[in-house]
């Protein structure tokens, strides 16, 4: 007999969505790399990122410079290993940000309900309306360009939509009968939000901690190109990619070599968080 | 050459519509020739405004709206002659009440004020004929009437007619007129028909753009006909021989560093010194040139004035031998070895004890060679223990900063004209481009250089300039690093174009499309 | 139906209330005096007066909001300090650039993300599926300007197809207009098109999970018709949602974008804007921007009411 | 009712398996089912959740979701071979000679159509040369066979504006508006309300006794079938273990597992019982199929026999009685009844 | 029923507004005037079909939500602004079984951490007193205590079920408030929980309020039965009473569209016309009259649709609300109107 794709007319949903468990690996490895590179690539590499060796310019790879020298002579290698701790650094701290602004807010809002909420989610539709790219150029229009400035920057612009959905996640649990059993229990609102909201909120910022992380070494690259990121001659990827594109005609391998950095962390993080999200909602369906 | 034709018709029948394509920065300080003194605004200034006269391309001063001009002996009094036919762009004809109106609003802007200090009255002889009176002798007011964008024939009745004139500009006396501006977009130049010598190109359509870095590709794929360009690009397309032609001044700008001569660290002599050694020349402009360019240890004047003769002040016999020289002058001057490798202050006047060594040294943001040599600063510095952070900065307000005193040091700019230029513009209080030296405000400098304008002739100026060169190399180093090409590169369409000097029209009055 | 519309109006005038608000904050908010901020300190003194007058800064803020609000009501949103034209000028003549990108980069998203999210998301697990979605991963992880600056290396100066940059009004010449619109619209498409997909599929999934699918094959109806009239059509109204989202992404990738392709519209004014200092035009950019979102948003979920019967009852 | 005995045999299943392919191992979800449905016939199909009473009917449709596969067995609908069909052949099939009734009405029309062109879209796939002006009067008329009040306003409605009941009369109008040899019902009932319930299940008998539609029911409820069927089969762990008539088998079930799930109804009446028969433990896993017979850990029967290992080594045979009964126990008979009693 | 009575409810109403904004949001009146009691020890059904206000009264009575008028009162209490500790108290005397056993549990919690929830905010145990209560709790509902370090959705749903009869047991409540606690369940393992409800009645001598729309498994475990149409108590009395003589023609009509499970007798239900949301809502009178087949029969009196019926005592010791309730002959010999055929 024939069969064709279908779904099953009494079972709800399917079951969990079979994800190549390849991409899932790919995406832990890429990510470890990134980690590495992280924590012990300039260790490794030994270089100074900032030593400038006029002689010695777009130096192909080899030798002491694995990946060459860039247009001062200073070594690719150890500025994307040094560049990786410092977009690590900003995307770490725009996603802390966003997220010490969501959760109390969204948990809040959504779990009080009533006008709070009525205030509150018309505020954050408020920051949701305008483009998170235009907030971070906006908070760095006020406060000028820095490292410290661009987590702020990316970490104010991406907390309008994490809230959001913080706050719909919690509207869902709420209703939960888990939330009602607790309650019937007598447990205080504090210890429902502990152990009944904030618990399940776990995979949703899980998930999201990881797009975010994402999002911010791309945004991060953005605000780099349009000369709004990091500051010059510190390390950045998106500094690293900007200052290489001025080449790119002349010497394209040091934009590539600036770039698939940048996409190979991102497309890491998107394949982690798309098998986090897969995993964890198989875990709550059983 | 000149046009005979009566103003109010055309002196060249345009017959066919001629287009390129620049693309430049926007010109952010806006158009007013009284206020705007950047490249960004005096480019697009002087393809709409001309001036009285204006250097060829051999760098001879000839006329421009002046058929010709006579001195008095002592040089006191000036009498232009304006050729006839010439008009500005609505037909009305270029006449000796417009320049004496532009002269006398020159007078009282930012831009000119200092270079005209001595001009005490304009008058319309009659309608052709201007004369100008001097409270002191120079030979250099029909090169300061050259300065493009700047010494602006403007048209008296439009001006006054329009309070916002200068928002878009009308009725203008250069080769092209301004027929649309779209602010972070573009302008166009149309032909300016009574212009006395009607440029080739009847249009421009002069894009603004931010960033070079997309210029040659721009130029190779036809986006573009004519941009500035980096220097690697330069060097690529040369190589390339291709469909873009590369075209380089034979003149070089030098280049300057500026400080704060009035505060500590640099208000010691010392301290400037130490820096003037640490700087390392050779590298800079390999590393941010494309190795292009010339080296100088002091000099500011170029290889071709006539009162050249090279400086080494800061030569060495090696960046060994420069680094120690530079740490000896700062342990002498108070700034010793501390932790980290960073100097300190130990007894310098007015600076706490245990300060360290830091600047943080801006540079105009729209030009991608500054955060270049910015950076090589700051690694050059790191080695004697003074610690730079480069500053990217908005380069609409740039220079305001630095002439209000806000960096203790500072990228400083290129330019191109001759000595006299120079030292009446850059080193002169109230010069044009005093931004770079404002805290000089040195009497007896200004002095020397007043006799040096008001010198007999050209030759009797030089022998002060060489002596103003040596004291400046040695007392003042400003840090002379080397030299800069202007580099453009054309599409093949357009023939006929050399990289213009200074920010004139002329080279572009002169190309065609073809 | 009515009354859900007029509802839903309602409740974007608060929001745009307090995006005009926000705005018109944003410039208080610059630390110190504004005109210093951004004028520099040496700064031609007409040119501060003119701008002192302009934001009305030694009034009581409420009085400089009144008018402020008074005059943006008016299409005024006062003179951009560093042109000296009227901001709203600059503005409306960016318009017809930035819509042009914008609405090719849509074009070409669509044309991209509709048939990959449908096709993935009609066989979810499948090997396609697969393909598609780590494809529109990794689409997600390429910085837009990264992607237009390799599209230019490839199509402009490799192949010479189209130039790397520049703008001409369709108006002025339509055929060169386009060609001009291509590696930029292309850019943009590519860039939001992964976000595109991924929602469409997510919506498909849903839909297709429905028990109204299978209940729709045992009728017998054909595959087409079921893809199209049954999963694509109650899809649609959560599509049409997140269409209106993706206008944020589509406006924020017309920022770089334009930049790259030195495209003159609205997102290079707001680059400039604020590495200017033209703070005036900042505040009219973001309420823009946000109002625009707002609005397109509320259109969006209009939409989505005709299209959903379900909601109308909400 | 006419005499379903002597009756022409519309559907016969033979031997027919399902497995679901899963991570690493296959679920045997149907294994070697075996039925026939003859005219006018009302063939209940009972069992626990998960013992394939859904994927049996997906199979028969030909709509086995996609981990899932027909791996064995033939379909045969009237003289058709399902098998052989194609994709194109199979959907013209359905829908128009065996139609399906959901068991969510609610859930299984289309949100965003309107009832009436829902209704007709049956007729447009199946009945192309019908005049398209001539569809709405059919419309309306399957409507009101199915007891809709007032179809002519209802046709204009969304299936969300209906009640549940109207929503389940809807879906039993699409199908048997083509008059199928088959129809099946999965569990039809199951979402509504005793009182609505009870108004579904007189429709189907109505349907029934008009059409002489024969009829699959599935549900897990052995008193609605005890009611409307004719005959039962009784699913567990993926096979038939009992079938026969309604009367007997729930008189006398033959299989230890129908005993038992005749015996955990609560009884409706007099002074009820201090506790409920049950079944103890679970379901075996469909990944791993026990050796002998699949009830045997949860069997009383087996326990009272002293726990034979024959139960647990040896799989029983689907064994017939030659009277239309048939029974998957090794001990099925007097003999066992006697040691129960 | 003698005696003191447990629980007291007098009045209840309950208004629902619908969700959304400005005005013009109608109110739904979920539950309306609905009075009875629960005697200690006893188990009292509620059934009635969907939407009439089953679980509506389960929440109120549990105060997951509060009632629009009307009083609950618990031993003679009143639960109404109940403060902090008096509410505590109160939660350790009323617990709730839910019927969602899918979602009655958070997915991240192991079993022991739910478990320990009662005790920890009761401050009941801790320690390995809480461990050991734990086990004794899990034992008692028919787990093992090698289940405590899983999560709920390792769990089959009759399993689960136990686990929330557990946690209700927990803090020894005096009543328990159980929404369809054995609906969704297959017969079999609905067996295994109707059972240990009865056991832990027996043996703890709890009382309860079983609520559900299954009559044969409220027939099995409560003693009374209350039936609830579209928010209001029709009728209420002892099991044997309400089926085998039901008064109100509702409760009738719910009793013979239950399966009669008489293999081989064919089809004989009784079949109403009609459904709950058919109908527009009645503002005064009889909610049933609409659908009523005694108010068709008796000419369609006008009292029905003016006058509510109140509750009143009827033949067999139970109470039912119909002004007609007199004039009904005995069912299941009945008159029942079959309807809702083809044609
Ligand atoms: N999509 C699927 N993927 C994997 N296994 C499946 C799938 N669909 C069904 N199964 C398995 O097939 C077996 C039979 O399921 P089926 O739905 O036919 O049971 P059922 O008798 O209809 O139960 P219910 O009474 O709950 O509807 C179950 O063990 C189930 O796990
Ligand atoms: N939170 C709520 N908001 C608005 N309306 C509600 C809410 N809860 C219940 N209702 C309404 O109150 C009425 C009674 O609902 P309730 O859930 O008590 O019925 P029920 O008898 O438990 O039904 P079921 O058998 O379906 O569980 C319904 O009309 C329902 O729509
Ligand atoms: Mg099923
Ligand atoms: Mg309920």
């Amino acid at each position: 007999m024939k069969t064709q794709v279908a779904v099953l007319v009494t079972e709800p949903r399917p079951a969990a969505r079979r994800r190549v468990p390849l991409l899932t690996t790919v995406g832990a490895s890429l990510g470890l790399l990134v980690l590495l590179t992280i924590v012990i690539g300039p260790w490794l590499i030994g270089q100074d990122p900032y030593a400038i060796d006029i002689g010695n310019r777009f130096a192909g790879p080899g030798g002491a410079h694995w990946l060459g020298t860039d247009e001062l002579g200073r070594d690719v290698a150890s500025r994307i290993a040094y560049g990786a701790r410092a977009t690590a650094l900003i995307a770490v701290g725009a996603v802390a940000i966003a997220t010490a602004i969501a959760i109390p807010l969204g948990v809040l809002t959504g779990f009080l309900g009533g006008w709070v909420d009525l205030v509150v989610t018309r505020v954050v539709d408020l920051f949701f309306a305008i483009p998170s790219l235009l907030v971070a150029i906006g908070v760095i229009g006020l406060f000028g360009a820095s490292v410290t400035t661009t987590v702020l920057a990316l970490g104010l612009s991406y907390w309008p939509f994490y809230t959001r959905l913080i706050r719909s996640a919690v509207v869902g649990l709420r209703s939960r009968p888990n939330v009602d059993a607790a309650r019937v229990l007598g447990a205080s609102r504090l210890r429902v939000i502990r152990t009944e909201i904030l618990t399940g909120l776990v995979p949703l910022v899980l998930v999201q901690t990881t797009v975010l992380l994402g999002f911010a070494i791309l945004d991060e690259a953005a605000l780099g190109f349009l000369g709004l990121g990091v500051q010059p001659p510190q390390a950045s990827w998106g500094s690293r990619l900007a200052e290489s594109r001025e080449f790119i005609l002349v010497h394209p391998e040091l934009a590539l070599v600036a770039g698939v950095p940048i996409v190979l962390a991102v497309f890491a993080m998107n394949l982690l968080s798309d098998s986090l999200r897969d995993r964890l909602d198989a875990k709550r369906t059983g | 050459g000149c046009g005979g034709s009566e103003p109010g018709a055309p002196s060249a029948a345009i017959t066919e519509i001629t287009e390129i394509t620049m693309l430049e920065p926007e010109p952010s300080q806006g158009l007013d020739p009284n206020i705007a003194a950047a490249d960004a605004s005096r480019i697009p200034m002087a393809m709409m405004y001309e001036t009285l006269t204006e250097r060829d391309a051999g760098g001879e001063l000839v006329g421009a709206l002046a058929e010709k001009w006579e001195s008095s002996p002592d040089n006191t009094i000036y009498t232009f002659t304006l050729k006839s036919g010439v008009g500005f762009s609505d037909g009305t004809p270029v006449t000796a009440a417009d320049v004496k109106f532009s002269f006398e609003r020159m007078k009282t802007g930012e831009v000119m004020k200092g270079l005209l200090s001595t001009l005490t009255s304009v008058e319309a002889v009659d309608e052709k004929t201007v004369r100008f009176t001097l409270s002191a002798p120079s030979w250099i007011f029909p090169e300061t009437a050259s300065r493009p964008g700047s010494a602006a024939i403007l048209s008296k009745k439009a001006v006054e007619a329009k309070p916002d004139y200068f928002t878009q500009p009308t009725a203008t006396s250069g080769p092209w007129q301004l027929t649309s501006y779209v602010p972070k977009g573009s302008a166009i130049f149309d032909v300016n028909p009574h212009y006395p010598t009607p440029p080739k190109i009847s249009k421009i359509r002069y894009t603004f753009s931010e960033d070079p870095s997309g210029h040659a590709a721009a130029i190779e794929s036809g986006s573009g006909d004519i941009a500035n360009i980096g220097y690697t690009d330069a060097e690529r397309l040369k190589s390339a021989g291709g469909s873009v032609q590369v075209l380089q001044s034979d003149a070089l700008a030098p280049l300057f560093w500026g400080w704060d001569r009035t505060k500590a660290p640099f208000s010691d002599k010392k301290v400037r010194q130490a820096v003037a050694f640490a700087v390392d020349r050779e590298g800079r402009q390999t590393a941010c040139w494309s190795g292009t360019g010339g080296v100088t240890y002091g000099n500011i004047l170029r290889p071709w004035d006539p009162n050249y003769t090279e400086i080494s002040t800061y030569r060495t016999s090696g960046r060994a031998d420069s680094i120690s020289k530079a740490k000896a002058l700062l342990d002498t001057a108070g700034w010793v070895e501390g932790a980290g490798g960073t100097r300190t202050a130990k007894g310098v006047a007015g600076v706490a004890d245990g300060t360290p060594f830091k600047l943080s040294v801006p540079y105009e943001s729209n030009w991608p060679a500054a955060g270049c040599h910015v950076q090589v600063l700051q690694q050059n510095l790191k080695d004697v223990g003074i610690q730079v952070t480069p500053e990217k900065y908005d380069p609409a307000a740039y220079w305001g900063d630095v002439a209000k005193g806000k960096f203790a040091m500072y990228h400083g700019g290129a330019g191109a004209s001759g000595a006299a230029d120079l030292y009446q513009n850059w080193f002169r209080t109230g010069g044009s481009l005093t931004e770079l030296t404002t805290h000089l405000a040195d009497e007896s400098l200004d002095a020397k250089i007043d006799k040096a304008l008001g010198a007999g002739s050209p030759a009797d100026a030089t022998a002060i300039f060489k002596e103003l060169e040596q004291w400046q190399a040695d007392e003042l180093p400003m840090l002379v690093v080397g030299y800069q090409w202007p580099q453009v590169a054309a599409s093949r369409r357009v023939t006929n174009f050399t990289a213009p000097l200074d920010d004139d029209s002329y080279s572009l009055v002169r190309a065609s499309v073809g | 139906m009515l009354r859900y519309a007029l509802g839903r109006v309602l409740l974007a005038v608060p929001l745009l209330f307090g995006l005009s608000v926000l705005s018109f904050v944003y410039v208080r908010l610059i630390p110190g005096d504004p005109v210093t901020a951004m004028l520099g300190v040496n700064s031609n003194p007409t040119v501060v007066a003119q701008l002192r007058e302009q934001f009305g800064l030694d009034r009581p803020l409420p009085g400089q909001y009144g008018d402020w609000l008074a005059g943006v009501l008016r299409g005024d949103f006062g003179v951009s300090f560093r042109s000296q034209m009227p901001i709203s000028t600059i503005i409306v003549d960016r318009i017809p650039a930035t819509l042009q990108l914008a609405g090719a980069g849509l074009v070409v998203s669509l044309l991209i993300a509709i048939p990959a999210g449908v096709a993935a998301g009609m066989r979810p697990g499948s090997r396609l599926d697969s393909l598609i979605t780590s494809a529109t991963l990794f689409g997600l992880a390429v910085p837009a300007f990264f992607l237009g600056t390799l599209l230019m290396l490839l199509f402009a100066l490799t192949l010479h197809l189209v130039p790397s940059q520049g703008y001409v009004p369709f108006a002025d010449d339509p055929a060169q207009s386009l060609r001009l619109t291509l590696l930029p619209a292309l850019t943009l498409g590519l860039a939001i098109s992964p976000y595109l997909a991924r929602l469409t599929r997510s919506a498909v999934v849903e839909v297709a999970q429905e028990p109204f699918v299978p209940f729709a094959r045992a009728k017998g109806l054909a595959p087409r018709k079921i893809s199209v009239g049954y999963v694509l059509r109650n899809a649609l109204p959560s599509l049409v949602a997140a269409l209106g989202l993706t206008v944020a992404s589509l406006m924020a990738g017309s920022i770089v974008v334009e930049a790259l392709f030195n495209w003159p519209g609205t997102g290079r004014l707001v680059t400039g804007a604020v590495t200017e200092r033209d703070y005036a035009m900042v505040e009219a950019l973001l309420l823009i921007y946000g109002g625009l979102f707002i609005v397109v948003n509320l259109v969006c979920e209009l939409a989505q009411s005709l299209l959903d019967p379900r909601v109308r009852l909400t | 009712m006419n005499d379903v005995k002597t009756a022409e045999t519309v559907l016969r299943v033979r031997d027919l398996a399902v497995e679901f392919s899963l991570r690493g191992s296959v679920a045997r979800a149907v294994d070697g089912v075996g039925f026939e449905v003859r005219a006018g016939e009302i063939v209940g199909m009972v069992g626990e959740s998960g013992s394939g009473k859904s994927v049996t009917m997906l199979a028969l449709l030909g709509l086995v979701p996609r981990p899932g596969r027909v791996v064995a067995g033939s379909v045969r609908l009237r003289d058709i071979e399902l098998g052989a069909l194609s994709l194109r052949e199979l959907a013209r099939l359905r829908g128009r000679q065996m139609a399906l009734i959901p068991s969510d009405a609610g859930a299984a029309l289309n949100p965003v159509t309107r009832i009436g062109s829902q209704v007709g879209e049956g007729l447009a796939a199946h009945l192309p040369e019908l005049p398209r002006a001539e569809r709405p009067a059919r419309i309306l008329d399957i409507l009101k066979r199915v007891g809709l009040p007032r179809p002519e306003q209802q046709v204009r409605r969304y299936p969300h504006e209906l009640s549940g009941g109207m929503q389940q009369r809807v879906a039993v109008a699409m199908g048997v508006q083509l008059g199928p040899d088959l129809l099946i019902a999965d569990e039809p009932t199951t979402a509504l309300d005793v009182t609505i319930q009870a108004q579904i299940l007189q429709l189907l008998l109505d349907v029934r006794e008009q059409s002489g539609t024969s009829i699959l029911f599935i549900t897990h409820d052995m008193t609605t079938v005890a009611e409307i069927c004719d005959r039962v089969l009784v699913m567990y762990a993926g096979q038939i273990v009992e079938s026969g008539p309604v009367v007997d088998v729930c008189t006398a079930p033959a299989h230890p597992y129908t005993r038992a799930l005749l015996d955990a109804i609560p009884p409706l009446g007099g002074d009820p019982p201090e506790r409920l028969t049950t079944i103890p433990g679970a379901p075996p896993d469909p990944r791993a199929w026990p050796a002998g017979c699949r009830f045997a850990e949860r069997c009383r029967l087996r326990e009272q026999l002293g726990n034979p290992d024959k139960c647990t080594s040896l799989a029983p045979e689907l064994a017939s009685d030659g009277a239309g009964r048939r029974s998957r126990c090794h001990f099925t008979g007097s003999a066992a009844e006697a040691v129960v009693r | 029923m003698s005696g003191e009575s447990l629980l007291s409810v007098r009045g209840l109403v309950k208004d629902f507004r619908e969700r959304g904004f400005g005005p013009g949001r109608t109110a739904v009146r979920a539950v309306d005037d609905v009075s009875f009691d629960v005697y200690p020890g006893e188990t009292l059904g509620l059934v009635g079909e969907s939407g009439s206000g089953k679980t509506t009264i389960g929440r109120l009575i549990v105060r997951l939500e509060e009632p629009t008028a009307g009083r609950i009162e618990l031993r003679g209490q009143d639960l109404r602004g109940l403060s902090g500790r008096r509410s505590l108290e109160f939660r350790r005397d009323v617990q709730m079984i839910f019927q969602n056993t899918q979602n009655a549990f958070n997915p991240r919690r192991t079993v022991r951490s739910v478990l320990s929830d009662p005790y920890q905010i009761h401050r009941l145990a801790s320690g390995a007193e809480l461990e050991e209560r734990i086990g004794g709790l899990l034992r008692r509902v028919g787990l093992t205590t090698p289940m405590l370090d899983r999560y709920p959705q390792q769990f089959s749903g009759g399993q689960r079920q136990r686990l929330g009869i557990a946690r209700a047991l927990a803090v020894q409540p005096a009543l328990v408030v159980a929404d369809e606690p054995v609906s969704g369940l297959d017969v079999s393992v609905q067996a295994q929980v109707l059972n240990l409800f009865a056991e832990l009645r027996r043996e703890l001598g709890l009382a309860m309020l079983f609520i559900s729309h299954d009559l044969r498994a409220v027939y099995f475990l409560c003693e009374r039965i209350a039936v609830l149409y579209l928010g209001r108590l029709v009728e209420i009395g002892p099991r044997r009473t309400l089926l085998e003589d039901p008064v109100h023609p509702y409760t009738r009509a719910l009793i013979g569209s239950i399966p009669a499970f008489r293999p081989g007798g064919g089809f004989t239900r009784t079949v109403i016309k009609g459904e709950i949301s058919d109908s527009e809502p009645v503002k005064a009178g009889c909610h049933f009259a609409p659908r009523c087949a005694r108010w068709r029969e008796l000419g369609q009196p006008a009292r029905c649709r003016e006058e509510r019926p109140l509750l009143r005592p009827a033949a067999g010791g139970g109470l039912a609300a119909c002004h007609f309730a007199e004039s009904s002959p005995r069912p299941l010999d009945g008159v029942a109107e079959l309807a809702g055929g083809i044609g």
